[in-house]
């Protein structure tokens, strides 16, 4: 029973870094202009889709493939950004219909150009076993990407609060006003986000080819699943992403042990419907709204007002 | 002013007799156009829906499938267990709807994509419990052979044509109530709250009230036309119950007519589907939702008020989405 | 009419009204003096329900009041907001028909609503669109029209004559009187101008950092040393 | 005079002979076929089209001169309502039967349109147990859950386990066959425990760890799809569990697994009609082959067999009701429920139901470049490699 319990935690931990490392960018866009890029987790397996075709083509191993990958996905998600910028008016709900445009666009061409087959790394190394005190077992490819996200995950947060573009960032996130003050264009900072949501979205994809398999329609559930942990965290804080990946990572593991696989989504769903209701700026509201977690966290409650309307809301 | 509303009853009537008569002389014999025209009314009815709520409560949903699924599933199981005529299912089908809704109303006080993306939670977490209660629900395997509509007044309904002149109505029914609740001091305040939701509370205008009651109705709609389709297909299965598709279509539907206004969703709706079937599918087999994509971009970038509000522009200088 | 009893609010530790206790007498005109940031507009918050106090009660007709905002209304307390705020998407009109009805809780009622549109005499522009085509003094007269309209017992009024020129203001005054009188209105008034606090108000109530300064006639509290002091500071006057 | 006459007759009568064989020659009849060409089941669904046109070829080149079957495909899209629109619109198009369909949820609906129409359907891609329950008398299905279930339990019993863990996707048709495999194994007498997990599964270690530790089986039963085989496997591969072999239900002992995952499916078993590479005996699987490649210049795999068989079978049925009379829905139904005959797939024949009592799959084994057939003996191309397992 230990060693089942153990091995669940463990391999929970592991999928739920990886899941922090699917979230990061959604939740440093949204930190900085309130938009939801829906096609978020499209960007992330078109990543993939650029491993494998590297991969398949070249013979190319999945890291390798990653400076390709960057350019690829980096102008994809420069041309979201175009995009919204476009957007005349409520950019906070029509860039939702608009990025969720993008993403059936993606998922289509993606469709079309490397049919519904489908698709995995034929690297053994990634799938070699790593086995821990003969009692833990993991893939490689897992562990891997599990690092990479924690080493993310800490760049992003030291990037966001000592660089001085990291702060213009936070400064943007709060009122593009402070921005202005701090003598920065705010849509350069955003079309910087996005690139930098690009960049770490291919390193999720990459991780994703080498660690699992691929197929068209898999971009839809990355995006539910980034933005499931974003509101764990707390919208737009950066630390909390990775908690708010790993609790979301070990309660799964933990259903699948104990109760059944197929419940497995549910317990995601419920947590985030949860978490929503009771703890409306999620988990960074546990630490009282700390503003030093990266971008202010915006709570669902309300998205403009200040947090002391926020009781208007309801009645 | 009186002109225009003369203009308007011609415009009605014009429509009504298209859609009852002339559609039904010239597609009447052709079942699989008659079946494709269906669909797309079926598309319609909850792209109104949608858009009443997107419109009238301010919400943005992406989680209409829930309502479609829990409608479709309340009337084929009273109809298949307890013999309940599916007539009446379709209206039970749309209470079912409402009592999900009910589940949904502590979501209400979440703003813009926080709402859209709670319901989509909503939308997944009941097709996992249609696949895990399967004492309830059949689980995966789903139903077959559900009941079709009955023959009323020795019109057969359980034709082809009998649901065209079904769904019609649901639709046409369901853009009345749309437009009688806008025209009301309640679609004032509605209105009203889009911009200056705290202004109206001052007024005594019961915000969460007004949308709650706004969510109530769209869930409504959305589960008769649900329970229709189930009786229509004669088929229901949780992953096609509460598929994507019910939620995609519409609003893509309801953005390119332009949701704003009463009739751009049907519009849309009528025009999106037909195109989509008739045209793009020949054009690419495979992924032409892709196009589908690409209109939904293009009229949230050019024309955020749709086609029938662009239309409007044209016809009237300003736009106004209080008419038509 | 209104009872305060020791209100006080605080915003995260900052406190904006101690222990306010003050009344406003039915028919009475009560001025609420102060220099800016004294908690005037707080008050009104606490009254019409936008903010919860965090400690004290508010007696309302004899009954104390706590509960929704959009309650408020409906009990017979009307305010307008220094910035005015029209509906959006709808004519003059119509936002005094989503008043009237939402804020009486009666089926709407035309008469009612030419009634206050005379009163404000905006009958001529009553069809404009009420966000986009009006004037300043037109929107200050809409903010006063709209709490008129939920037929209240009584009217708050933020400061709806800053930035009117002085006709114009004049104009005003005169119609707010015969308002008052035509509806037996209870009013509490925020306003910087003493001048037209001694020609409006029966009472006045002097606020500084929160707290009740003074109480009373207009000519006792204008010459209160201590509200002198506070104003020396200020150059309102 | 007479004679003349007599003469004049005859040729009147040979004319008349001439003629009536003229009108009776190059007899055109429609059949039609709804499958899916887009969608989730692409792929699956092209193979199937690619064995039915290999029938109706056959039969025209069989019946040069008196027959000419035209068959008429329209792609259902994986979707429900639009396989019902492709029937309607087939029916509209004068077909006389149609030949396809699969997936259970769309041949279900698909079916059902057609049985309003009074259209025969044949099909050998809709498993589920519903679909011959409704009491049709003109559908009709080669295969069966019941075929694939027996053969799985057959393997377990080969390597005599005592103990099998199903592992099963929770949609219709990989759950309609998880319980036909449990009751299969009961009757074998063997135990089972049974765990359904959802699509979108990525990880499945926690899940094999939990059958690994707890379950302890013999073999480990995955029915799914290609993407959760391979995920199942490498997961497996690293925890190693101790049993003796690994099988999979349909899309797993195939030509492109073996291919494209050749070192995650060493070792696994499938159900699989074929071997791969394919290798024929007897004379109509050659002759099957050879048209195949003739005309997709490639190997047939077990999915087009199946189509090639149910078409076939079809336009005998079809053929003998025009001997008997016309070609009606209800003659080519009747002459349907006649069927007896030895197929490439083994014996067919249909109770009243139109479900085929004799159908039984084969179970193949990654062996290698090849796919082996195992199970049963009758049928085996080689032994079954023991652990059949990649690890």
């Amino acid at each position: 029973m230990f060693e089942l319990t153990l091995q669940a935690v463990f391999s929970g931990l592991l999928s739920g870094a990886f899941y922090a490392l699917i979230a990061l960018g959604l939740a440093l866009v949204f930190g900085t202009m309130k938009v939801i890029n829906l096609a978020h987790g499209e960007l992330i397996l078109l990543a993939a889709y650029v491993a494998y075709t590297l991969e398949s083509v070249a013979g190319w191993s999945p890291l390798a493939s990653l400076p390709v990958a960057l350019v690829v996905v980096g102008i994809c998600a420069a041309g979201v950004y175009f995009l919204i910028s476009r957007i005349k008016r409520d950019r906070e709900l029509n860039s939702l219909i608009l990025t969720f445009g993008l993403a059936i666009i993606i998922t289509n061409g993606i469709l079309m150009i490397w049919s519904a087959d489908v698709r995995s790394t034929g690297g053994d190394w990634a799938h070699g076993a790593f086995v821990l005190g003969d009692s833990l077992f993991a893939m490689n490819a897992e562990l891997l990407a599990a690092g990479v996200s924690v080493v993310l995950v800490v760049l992003l947060y030291l990037w966001l609060n000592h660089s001085w573009y990291g702060r213009a960032i936070r400064a943007v996130s709060s009122s593009s006003e402070a921005a202005k003050l701090m003598g920065v264009n705010p849509r350069q900072l955003e079309l910087l986000s996005f690139i930098i949501a690009g960049v770490l979205a291919t390193f999720a994809g990459v991780a994703l080819y080498s660690a699992q398999t691929i197929a068209p329609e898999l971009g839809h559930n990355l995006t539910i699943t980034a933005f499931i942990i974003t509101v764990l965290a707390g919208m737009g804080s950066i630390s909390e992403v990775l908690v708010g990946g790993l609790l979301i990572g070990v309660i799964e593991a933990l259903t699948v042990t104990y109760f059944s696989s197929s419940l497995r989504e549910l317990s995601g769903f419920v947590l985030f419907l949860a978490v929503l209701l009771v703890l409306p700026s999620g988990l960074s509201g546990l630490k009282m709204k700390t503003r030093k977690a990266g971008p202010t966290g915006v709570s669902p409650g309300s998205s403009e007002k200040p947090a002391r309307q926020k009781q208007l809301q309801h009645d | 002013m009186t002109n225009s509303k003369m203009n308007n009853r011609i415009l009605v009537a014009a429509v009504l007799i298209t859609t009852y008569v002339l559609v039904p002389l010239l597609f009447g014999g052709n079942s699989y156009l008659l079946g494709v025209v269906v669909s797309a009314f079926t598309i319609a009815g909850i792209a109104v829906a949608w858009a009443l709520l997107g419109n009238l409560g301010g919400m943005i949903s992406f989680g209409h499938a829930a309502f479609f699924g829990i409608g479709a599933y309340t009337s084929s199981l009273l109809a298949m267990r307890f013999g309940v005529s599916p007539l009446l299912g379709l209206l039970l089908g749309g209470l079912g709807a409402v009592v999900a809704s009910l589940a949904m109303l502590p979501v209400l006080r979440l703003r813009g994509p926080y709402f859209a993306l709670a319901i989509l939670a909503y939308a997944e977490i009941f097709r996992i419990l249609a696949v895990e209660l399967k004492s309830i629900t059949g689980g995966a395997g789903g139903l077959l052979s559900i009941p079709g509509l009955p023959t009323v007044a020795g019109f057969d309904l359980n034709t082809k044509l009998g649901g065209y002149f079904t769904i019609v109505t649901i639709v046409a029914v369901s853009v009345l109530v749309y437009y009688l609740i806008r025209r009301s001091t309640y679609g004032l305040a509605l209105r009203a709250m889009h911009d200056s939701e705290n202004a109206t509370r001052v007024l005594g205008v019961p915000a969460t009230r007004l949308k709650a009651l706004m969510l109530i109705v769209s869930a409504f709609i959305t589960g008769v036309v649900g329970a229709f389709n189930a009786h229509f297909i004669n088929f229901l299965e949780p992953n096609y119950a509460f598929a994507g598709t019910w939620t995609i279509l519409p609003i893509v539907a309801a953005i390119f007519g332009g949701y704003r206004t009463l009739t751009g969703p049907v519009a849309g709706a009528l025009v999106i589907y037909l195109m989509d079937q008739l045209l793009f599918k020949s054009l690419i087999p495979q992924g032409h939702q892709l196009i589908l994509g690409g209109l939904l971009v293009a009229m949230i970038l050019f024309a955020p008020d749709g086609l029938v509000g662009v239309l409007l522009r044209k016809v009237k200088g300003g736009g106004d989405h209080a008419t038509t | 009419m209104l009872q305060l009893e020791n209100i006080s609010v605080e915003f995260g530790g900052v406190r904006a009204l101690h222990d306010v206790t003050l009344t406003a007498n039915t028919g009475e005109t009560l001025g609420l003096v102060g220099p800016n940031g004294a908690g005037k507009t707080t008050l009104f918050n606490v009254i019409s329900g936008v903010v919860k106090p965090s400690g004290g009660r508010m007696m309302f007709k004899g009954h104390a009041v706590s509960g929704a905002q959009h309650t408020r209304a409906r009990l017979g307390i009307g305010r307008t907001f220094q910035v005015p705020q029209p509906l959006h998407e709808l004519t003059v009109r119509e936002n005094l028909i989503v008043a009237q009805r939402f804020g009486s809780g009666r089926p709407a009622d035309p008469t009612r609503i030419d009634l206050v549109l005379e009163a404000v005499n905006l009958t001529k522009r009553q069809h404009a669109d009420a966000a986009t085509e009006l004037t300043l003094t037109e929107r200050k007269a809409l903010e006063v029209a709209k709490a008129l309209a939920t037929e209240p017992k009584l009217l708050m009024l933020d400061e709806v004559f800053a930035g009117l020129e002085t006709h114009g203001k004049r104009l005003f005054m005169e119609s707010l009187v015969r308002i008052r009188n035509q509806f037996h209105l209870t009013m509490i008034v925020i306003e910087h101008d003493i001048e037209t606090i001694r020609s409006l108000c029966d009472r006045v109530a002097v606020l500084n950092f929160g707290e009740l300064l003074a109480e009373g006639s207009a000519d006792d509290v204008f010459n209160h040393p201590e509200v002198i002091r506070s104003y020396t500071g200020e150059s309102k006057t | 005079m007479f004679k003349q006459l007599l003469l004049k007759a005859t040729v009147v009568a040979a004319l008349a002979c001439m003629s009536a064989t003229a009108l009776a020659e190059e007899k055109t009849i429609k059949i039609g076929s709804q499958v899916p060409l887009t969608g989730g089941l692409a792929r699956v669904g092209l193979d199937f089209l690619e064995g039915i046109q290999v029938a109706v070829k056959q039969a025209n080149d069989d019946n040069e001169g008196q027959y000419q079957f035209e068959l008429l495909t329209i792609d259902d899209e994986t979707a429900p309502a639009k396989a019902v629109a492709a029937v309607e619109k087939l029916a509209s198009q004068g077909v006389v039967a149609l030949t396809g369909g699969y997936g259970s949820n769309i041949v279900g609906p698909a079916s059902g349109a057609a049985h309003e129409l009074g259209i025969p359907y044949i099909t050998s891609g809709g498993m589920a147990v519903g679909l011959t329950q409704r009491g049709f008398k003109n559908f009709f299905r080669l295969s069966n859950l019941e075929g694939y279930s027996k053969a799985m339990a057959g393997l377990a019993k080969m390597v005599d386990a005592d103990k099998v863990s199903i592992v099963y996707n929770n949609v219709e048709s990989t759950t309609d066959l998880a319980e036909a495999l449990e009751r299969a194994l009961d009757k074998a007498g063997i135990e089972s425990v049974i765990h359904s997990y959802d699509g979108s599964t990525g990880n499945f270690t926690p899940l094999v760890n939990r059958i690994r530790l707890q379950d302890r089986p013999d073999v480990i039963a995955m029915v799914g799809y290609e993407n959760d085989y391979i995920a199942i496997l490498r997961a497996a591969k690293i925890l190693k569990p101790d049993i003796k072999a690994i099988v999979g239900g349909w899309s797993l002992a195939t030509a492109q697994m073996n291919s494209e995952f050749n070192d995650v499916v060493q070792g696994v078993a499938g159900t699989s009609m074929l071997p791969y590479p394919v290798h024929f005996s007897g004379g109509e699987a050659q002759r099957f082959a050879e048209t195949f490649t003739e005309l997709h210049d490639k190997t047939p795999d077990y999915i087009a067999q199946f189509s090639y068989v149910q078409t076939k079978l079809l336009i005998e049925a079809i053929l003998r009701a025009d001997k008997a009379g016309e070609i009606t829905g209800e003659s080519i139904a009747r002459e349907m429920h006649k069927t007896d005959s030895e197929t490439l797939i083994g014996r067919v024949t249909f109770d009243e139901n139109g479900d085929n009592p004799h159908f039984a799959n084969h179970i193949g084994q990654h062996q290698g470049d090849k796919v082996e057939l195992v199970w049963p003996e009758s049928a085996a191309t080689a032994q079954m490699v023991l652990p059949g397992r990649p690890w």
